[in-house]
């Protein structure tokens, strides 16, 4: 049984760890910043200029000079910080931010990323999605395992234009996790969620991989 | 002796744009956008623009209104969704978008004003973004030069600045206005309070005034909201302490 | 929950310097440095360090301390004068000198902290300082390539921090320390205050806490002046308004 | 009769523009502090992270936060800004001081100058002089006409290491003022101290260069 977006997202909430600065994609991602665990401390980076994103603001008290980077209204907490576009984004270049969790239209087994634009759709721009892939040294993908219409995503090679060569490190789909080595050693399956199976995996896989010697198993 | 103040963005547009000219307008999505200048850069009529910033507006907002009245030629950003005239104008080849990822935008602004031509990062390497572009090895590592970008006229929006030209941005609404006031060759600040000379701190000044030419009051326009998401009020308050982003998109 | 808080600087540095790395040290003259940390550098005795600042201390005061206890190989900098050990060492050979231009120092550490491997700047073209390295015309101005500087460690002394490493610094004391809280792989922070998360505004932050690993309250050191100078004070008390050079060296 | 060093400051300080953004070198171009014309807003900028100097504080209230480039103490204006150093020299580089007053060695007729090394003394570092020079629009160099032992310091070349090549717009000597193009043009006497012919700075230049149609005559 295939996981739910809930649950990627929990499964990508594991890759957190005390004390680290997040910057989290739309979408699935998202949701991760509900998921951290109590007692540790995780600061989360907007790329518009802001350390220490706080929740959506009350019915009533959004303030319009206080977005997100998906231009949605949220809050600030005590020790949050704003800086100008420049600085942050010195921030992600610079390697300042530990992890970066986004989400993703390809990925390839040498961890090639594709997630900006369609050839022949409009192209809306890849906001900062290739600065933090190329500036974030922990990069985590959180994606449907297949297309609507039962395509790979996880392909040898991305076919779509890409965002970032040899940048993501880890791949959460609907059915696995994935390692993927940066230098070019390959991906590694090391974990499947409930009910789903190496072969099936296979079979809904373009990208070569190879299975890890203790296969976790997600309950 | 001079003053930078002028009485609203049409007089201190005035004398300042032509037909062809490069200018930069600072904002990110609608927060932080120079909302007078922009109108008084649409009543002024100057045509085959460039534009340099983050967005180009969204349907009815923003620089929108410039690029409906068909003033803009190119355009220099990292995101322009939600924008219908655009994404037609630019499928029919009426428009010229150069899509900078949004970190190497704000870097190629923050140089031009540093007198640093040009600069070498990670961010694009082996994608369309690095095409055409010189490309170098850095300690095993691929890079991709990019240029510093400078405008003849910068559109800046703070919330409060002194007579000297002193500016302080509030939250998110900071964004690219600061490169940009530092950028252009010649800079109007378009803020929300003028405040006496003294009363901003220097420790917490954001944009010196040096940056800044000339500066007006903003009419006492209703900022916009692009995505307002808010989260019910709990009987008894309880948050999480971080970002809950279990909100509604009103 | 890790806390980035420190007893002092001994604490504070253990376990943090090696012999041969490159430490980056923020303050311009005696202004905003760091005096603990470069103290417990002292007695850490390791060697062969190469030092990042623009000065070196000078006689008695600041990094002096270290290089006249041999520990120093190398030094970057753009200004060394009033350092007779310095002086001494550096023209019998046994320590390295990289003189910077000032900007070109800042900016090195600031690409450092920004990823930017390298960059162009017109300073220094035609002069010594652009001796090996590449040249380059832009728009037909000549430029030299720089690159980006980081250290392994890096101090920096701030006014203020908040227990997340927001920090604030206090007028000119403020120099090369935020730049080198972002060009270090390990940052500690000698802070005159601590002060409670939410004592520091959000839209005063200087360093984001991002950047600082360490954070330690300095000892009641008397901060030191290089040349103090004054102006009497006038019997009926009257301002130029602007900088009255005609005061004393005490 | 030659100027004095108060006169020298005096003619640099006619340099000066109603809103113009300054910066002072060490020595007489200081001096010029004092002589910003009433009714003229002039800010001073200190490259170790200041603009808008104030005046040397009042004996017994120096802060030693607060210092200028040269490491002495001075005062803040209520117009005052601090910044970094990278910030005060991308103010620099990126033109947007408008004047630069400062010392110099010697001065080539071509505009290069050198004033900051002498081989084999202790050479002291450049500091943020080849930062100015070559960032600022317009560069005022204010030196005497000849070393103690006689010496031209006006040059066809500089012998002496350089700070800068092709930056002088403007030298001011005890003797005279020349204008100088940075395109390479030549250089042009354009005023004299009271009491010296052109013959006299002629003897004692080395530089060549071409006496203005009109001559302006220092009272």
């Amino acid at each position: 049984m295939a996981w739910t977006r809930e649950q990627m997202a929990a499964r990508a909430a594991r890759e957190l760890q005390d004390g680290y600065y997040v910057n989290l994609g739309v979408g699935i991602p998202t949701m991760v910043a509900n998921l951290i665990p109590e007692g540790m401390r995780v600061m989360l980076h907007s790329e518009n200029g802001m350390l220490g994103m706080g929740p959506f603001p009350f019915e009533g008290e959004a303030d319009a000079d206080l977005i997100n980077a998906g231009k949605q209204t949220i809050t600030e907490l005590p020790q949050t910080s704003y800086f100008q576009s420049s600085d942050s984004f010195a921030m992600i270049r610079g390697g300042h931010i530990n992890l970066s969790i986004l989400g993703g239209m390809q990925v390839a087994e040498n961890g090639d990323l594709a997630n900006w634009m369609v050839p022949g759709k409009m192209i809306k721009g890849m906001g900062g999605a290739m600065d933090l892939v190329a500036g974030v040294p922990r990069v985590v993908v959180v994606m449907e395992h297949n297309e609507k219409g039962g395509a790979a995503k996880f392909k040898r090679q991305c076919s779509l234009p890409l965002t970032g060569t040899g940048v993501v490190d880890l791949l959460i789909t609907d059915l696995a996790v994935f390692e993927i080595d940066r230098g070019g050693k390959g991906a590694v399956l090391v974990e499947l969620a409930p009910g789903v199976s190496v072969d099936e995996v296979r079979a809904r896989t373009e990208a070569n991989f190879r299975v890890a010697d203790v296969l976790a198993r997600a309950t | 002796m001079k003053t930078k103040i002028y009485a609203d963005a049409k007089s201190a547009l005035a004398g300042v744009v032509a037909d062809g000219m490069t200018i930069m307008s600072g904002g990110f999505g609608l927060c932080g956008v120079p909302e007078d200048l922009i109108q008084a850069l649409k009543t002024s009529g100057v045509r085959d623009l460039t534009v340099i910033g983050n967005n180009v507006g969204c349907d009815g907002h923003g620089m929108w209104h410039v690029l409906a009245n068909n003033q803009i030629r190119k355009v220099l950003a990292s995101y322009v969704g939600e924008n219908k005239i655009l994404e037609s104008r630019y499928m029919n080849g009426e428009i010229e978008i150069e899509f900078n990822p949004q970190g190497t935008l704000a870097e190629r602004i923050r140089a031009g004003g540093a007198g640093i031509p040009a600069f070498y990062t990670r961010t694009g390497y082996g994608t369309k973004v690095a095409e055409g572009k010189e490309t170098r090895q850095f300690n095993g590592q691929w890079y991709v030069m990019e240029t510093g970008l400078v405008a003849d006229v910068s559109f800046v929006k703070a919330w409060k600045a002194d007579e000297e030209g002193n500016l302080v941005y509030r939250k998110t609404a900071r964004n690219f206005n600061p490169m940009m006031a530092t950028a252009g060759r010649l800079v109007i600040a378009e803020v929300e309070q003028l405040v006496n000379i003294g009363e901003i701190p220097p420790d917490q000044v954001h944009t010196p005034g040096i940056y800044v030419d000339r500066i007006f009051v903003a009419s006492n326009y209703v900022k916009h909201i692009e995505r307002l998401t808010t989260r019910p009020r709990p009987a008894a308050e309880q948050g999480s302490g971080i970002a809950a982003a279990a909100g509604a998109e009103v």
